[in-house]
């Protein structure tokens, strides 16, 4: 199976043939690199930018304004942070406007911990990002999710900021996209650059097929009826492994939400899980303070207190000012399996 | 700041003469009816009804000839405008209403641009390419590449124009817009232009910017750069003219300076009171057109008066147009397919 | 009694003559205008920047790494968000360097609605602020608080962010700064500068006193039984109001607590008062999506759940793109009297 | 990019007669050593020893006078550094052992920059005004005019350097240095620095940027400014005390570029290998000093041997050095006063 940068890569050459996708640009996008992780590589639209991440934005409002569709990448979300003015203009231009003018871009870009990226590789962007309004915002944390989102991204006529957990990036799935060959090995060859000279190389394309993962809807994982865990990106699939450890060891059925899109969100099904469960875990790794799970845990406070088992629970970052390079460091800031495993097992025992 | 290099033209004043007489009038009509629209913003501000005023008088020499020559339309065959927060006198010149304007004031349903939403001066009118203005200084010489990128593309003689103060350009976008404009081989169709009024707020040019002239700053980028004297409707319609000529043509970036007025101040937050020691373009222009014979002192007092009155009536009738609903504040977050 | 912006020219005329303040300065902020609400008229190491707010916070910290002791004005903090990197950076270079360097800077920037601002002159910054660890953030809503946290600011190590509330800039207080007049008409002729020419003018500063307020102490605005309320900036002259108004007419007795400091917070005060009422409501104008009150909603729930007896509540801007213009759209947007008093009044009135 | 223009020293070589001998073996010393030590930390990497890579292979010619003619010490009387990871050359020749280097490669406890909190090459060093080099491209040409400033005011001989890419130019944050450190009248005494290798990770210079000479930006603001061939020591050292000189006395801003090579690419995600295609300076500063009989290539041969031994000998040590603790994440948050 694809991993989730061919996932995306195959996403934007199906987004560029059949979708309308006009530009896929950034820093090291196009030839020769296709991207710092290959996720642009042979994609017929991908161009090289200057390094100006204002100038990167900038241009993807400009396009956007013009009828095109572009798909820009900031290549590391830690270099994001001095385009927030201009991510709220794309934010806001609709509204400020009146419905005049729509902006139809989407911001592609890395975020998380797992590869040892230290401080400025290993940032989040869920708090941030799910503060500026008028944005949607996604996050897969498999392949194929990657590439039925990014799908959805591209047919979206508003902004889209779709976040790429980068430890995942290389992590093979374990479902088809739709045309992808069974084979990886052959895969890997068709679209795949070869390492070394590759001016020649033109990728093989399999013959992809429309798979859309609507916007706002998230993902149920497994079920489960003493605890509800929701979480996306990195910390997913270990809250995933968590609860199947759990179920098989220990006998705790936890039940876990990918909330796949961070905004709007899936309300209706974490809501409704709660209502099973009476216990809720938000688990990311963004910084814990002024942390988006904060805003969940605010708004299951809203709808639920009074049928609560136990006070729902925020798994997230420290707050640190960074993601120290050692080992120790990383593992003592984010939130590890192991640190999952526990704050499911001690929800999962809380009585009041 | 030193006094305004007018490269081609030298010292003396631009004749008149250059442009048809016809021309000449339609210009002086719409700075008028652009100063008297102004002076009625700041009016209503004064009297309450209004927050806040910002907008510009003593740019209407420059900004009625960019909008006289601007292609009209919607898409990239036409000409998009990024525009700043002085440029009603470009909008009238494209055809636009001055009601939109008082509305845009008055913050009613009715405003055009924003809904009641922006203060003044904030246009938007997607029907023409005339991207929304922004309160934040010089972001929009971040985004205008691209709108200039996608015309590239599209060919034809469709260019982009983006305009802002001098101040502004000490943001990082204004370099960013060089840099992205001048890309060896993507060069863009991008007329970069800067209203030099030497003031930011209340912080004079002279203090903050050691360059002669903001249009030095292309040179090292290969741009053709020039700065023009802004409070002459004659040399800002030649000059312009040729530029626009050369990127729609060349499909290569053009950065335009023009020396203007500051009449009114910054803003109704420092006053908006008339300043007296800065050329009033519109003055010396009539002086001018009555010397030449092109038009009498008494047919300027009329137009003056005619355009008061009628701005007067849109803006009494303004007055009474309703004001947005609480409950609208959710509209427009997303697009809504049309 | 002296306004904010007043107290905080006072402030700065202080900590310039006798704790080493060396650089305010910002767009505006020096002769001849003093700042677009006053606050650096007649201030000695005033000056004017290029109109560039990185240029501004880059030139802070290289000011703070150097031993000086800068205090930048952002001119509203709806044009402080393309320099959240930077923030950043003086945020993390302690920690970064572990512990080799520290970045002694003030950044002031008035905050909040209240002013008909429209879209660009009424963000609030709390959300993003206190995401951002390694600063120190406080934010007053009395002339007083505004003297004694700005000279607590002054006397900190580490980066402060000085958040003003610029509905009440122009509010007068209701205690004596120490050192100033007790005439407010008398102060304004000794430290207002002219309107008009003013080239030759000079203040006449009062024999002020130091008077700090220490960086992580909330105030206690006023006693109650019923519910806690705590608010800062903005809002909270608004709380205290609707608190007097519902003791006065209604028999509901909110204690209201000031937060003052956002980061680090008085969470002995704040959790205190929750021990003592089981009801709290956090109010702020900030967008309430991944808000500050979220955060302390979190906090609330982790210390304190099982002796709630309602709902944590938070009151908070609405998530829209802006703050419109007209009357009707801006009141529905933010907080407002009568939203805060039926927000306490329904809290009080809950029953489980 | 064309070649570098040498603008005083023409086109011929510079002559290493110009420099005393000893000056010469000095800087060939700390030339081989700085190589020595990243090709350590190279190996370091690819045996597993480290996580990232990224230094300066291929900037030693640059980088060694600059940091020989810097005025090292602590405060304002001194000269600040502002780096960006490609310095270790210039932390040698300031008398920095490599161990640091080496320990921040392994993140150890012991990293005296760091804690082993942060990538190779992000030096920081109060005690003689290195700030700390972080990761995002640029920001140090926002924060260098803050020293500066503080050093025009203190007066003295202490100056500001600011180093970077030449990709990273394209930041906003580069104009922002020229404006800042040219108001006029309050021009800073700052060293504004590009080492131009020509790439940004991937990406030609060639395709991304429209000027000539990057240092020609600082035309448009009257900062003196000069491109240099950085790959010849003895040019680099003649221009950067001419420099230096000019900023120390004068109190102005200097732009000078500087055209060096990347001789192992960008950083070890781009695979760290020797690249072969641009030019060594320690190769060709070699041959001329064995042309000219400055040394021998046995005694160059034996000078790399002795640094490959001991900077061997570090890395041995480094390996055993205990790493921080999960629990330290807290430290340093705040400043802790000493
Ligand atoms: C990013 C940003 N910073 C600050 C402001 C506040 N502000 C509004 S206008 C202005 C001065 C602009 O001067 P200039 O660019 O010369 O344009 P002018 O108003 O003179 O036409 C400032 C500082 C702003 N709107 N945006
Ligand atoms: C703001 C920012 N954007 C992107 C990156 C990722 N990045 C690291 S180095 C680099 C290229 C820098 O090129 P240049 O400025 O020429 O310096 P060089 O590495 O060639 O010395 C990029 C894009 C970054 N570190 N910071
Ligand atoms: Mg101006
Ligand atoms: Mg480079």
């Amino acid at each position: 199976m694809a991993n989730m940068a061919q996932a995306i890569r195959m996403a934007l050459h199906y987004a560029e043939e059949n979708l309308g996708l006009t530009d896929v640009f950034g820093e090291d996008v196009g030839p020769p690199l296709g991207g710092v992780f290959t996720c642009t590589q042979g994609i017929q639209s991908a161009w090289n930018s200057p390094l100006d991440e204002r100038g990167i934005i900038g241009m993807a409002i400009g396009l956007a304004l013009a009828g095109q569709k572009p798909c820009a990448e900031i290549q590391f979300c830690d270099y994001i942070y001095n385009t927030i003015d201009l991510l709220k203009i794309a934010g806001n231009t609709c509204w400020s406007s009146n419905g005049d003018w729509n902006v139809p871009m989407i911001v592609r870009t890395p975020v998380g911990s797992g590869i040892r990226g230290s401080i400025y590789h290993s940032h989040s962007f869920d708090a941030t990002a799910t503060h500026i309004p008028g944005w949607k915002i996604v996050m897969p944390s498999t392949p194929l999710d990657a590439y039925g989102l990014l799908l959805a991204a591209v047919l979206e006529d508003n902004p889209v900021m779709y976040l790429e957990p980068k430890a995942l990036l290389r992590i093979k799935g374990e479902e088809l996209i739709p045309g992808e060959p069974a084979d990886d090995k052959m895969l890997s060859k068709m679209i795949d650059a070869p390492l070394g000279e590759r001016s020649k190389w033109k990728p093989q394309w399999p013959a992809l097929e429309k798979y859309v993962v609507p916007i706002g809807k998230a993902k149920l994982v497994r079920e489960g009826l003493h605890v509800t865990v929701v979480s996306w990106g990195r910390t997913l699939p270990l809250a995933a492994k968590a609860a199947k450890a759990l179920a098989e060891n220990e006998g705790i059925e936890a039940e876990v939400i990918d909330l796949r899109t961070l905004w709007p969100y899936d309300w209706e099904m974490v809501s409704a899980s709660i209502e099973k469960t009476g216990k809720v875990l938000y688990v990311n790794e963004d910084t814990e303070v002024t942390n988006f799970g904060e805003h969940l845990i605010r708004r299951t406070i809203e709808d639920h207190f009074y049928k609560l088992l136990a006070p729902p629970r925020l798994l997230a970052g420290k707050f640190v000012p960074g993601i120290g390079l050692a080992d120790n460091l990383e593992m003592a800031s984010v939130p590890q399996l192991k640190d999952i495993t526990d704050a499911i097992r001690a929800l999962a025992a809380e009585q009041p | 700041m030193s006094r305004p290099r007018l490269v081609d033209r030298k010292e003396e004043k631009s004749s008149l003469g250059s442009l048809p007489a016809e021309l000449l009038i339609r210009m002086h009509d719409l700075m008028v009816k652009a100063r008297v629209l102004e002076e009625r913003l700041i009016q209503m501000y004064k009297s309450g009804h209004g927050y806040f005023w910002i907008g510009g008088p003593g740019e209407e020499a420059f900004n009625v000839p960019l909008g006289l020559l601007m292609k009209k339309g919607q898409g990239p065959a036409y000409d998009y405008l990024h525009a700043h927060y002085r440029q009603s006198a470009t909008l009238l010149a494209l055809g636009e209403s001055p009601i939109g304007a008082l509305r845009q004031m008055k913050n009613t349903a009715t405003d055009p641009y924003s809904g009641g939403r922006n203060f003044a001066g904030h246009f938007s009118k997607r029907e023409w390419n005339i991207a929304p203005v922004s309160s934040p200084i010089e972001v929009q010489y971040a985004i205008a590449p691209g709108t200039a990128l996608a015309q590239k593309r599209f060919g034809g003689d469709g260019i982009t124009i983006v305009t802002g103060g001098d101040a502004g350009t000490a943001e990082g976008d204004f370099a960013s817009c060089l840099i992205w404009s001048s890309r060896p081989g993507n060069e863009l169709p991008i007329l970069i232009i800067v209203t030099n009024n030497q003031w930011g707020i209340s912080t004079a040019a002279a203090t903050q910017h050691g360059e002669k002239h903001i249009s030095d700053r292309g040179r090292a980028f290969n741009i053709r750069s020039r700065t023009i004297d802004g409070n002459d409707p004659v040399t800002s319609y030649l000059e312009l003219k040729e530029a626009m000529e050369y990127v729609r043509k060349e499909r290569k970036p053009f950065l335009l300076e023009a020396m203007v007025s500051r009449l009114y101040g910054h803003s109704s937050a420092s006053g908006a009171n008339f300043v007296g020691d800065e050329p009033d373009c519109i003055k010396s222009f009539e002086e001018r057109l009555e010397a030449e014979g092109v038009l009498t002192r008494a047919e300027m007092d009329a137009l003056r008066k005619k355009y008061t009155e009628e701005i007067a009536e849109m803006a009494r009738q303004v007055r009474d147009e309703p004001q947005p609903d609480g409950a609208s504040i959710y509209d427009h977050i997303y697009w809504e397919k049309k």
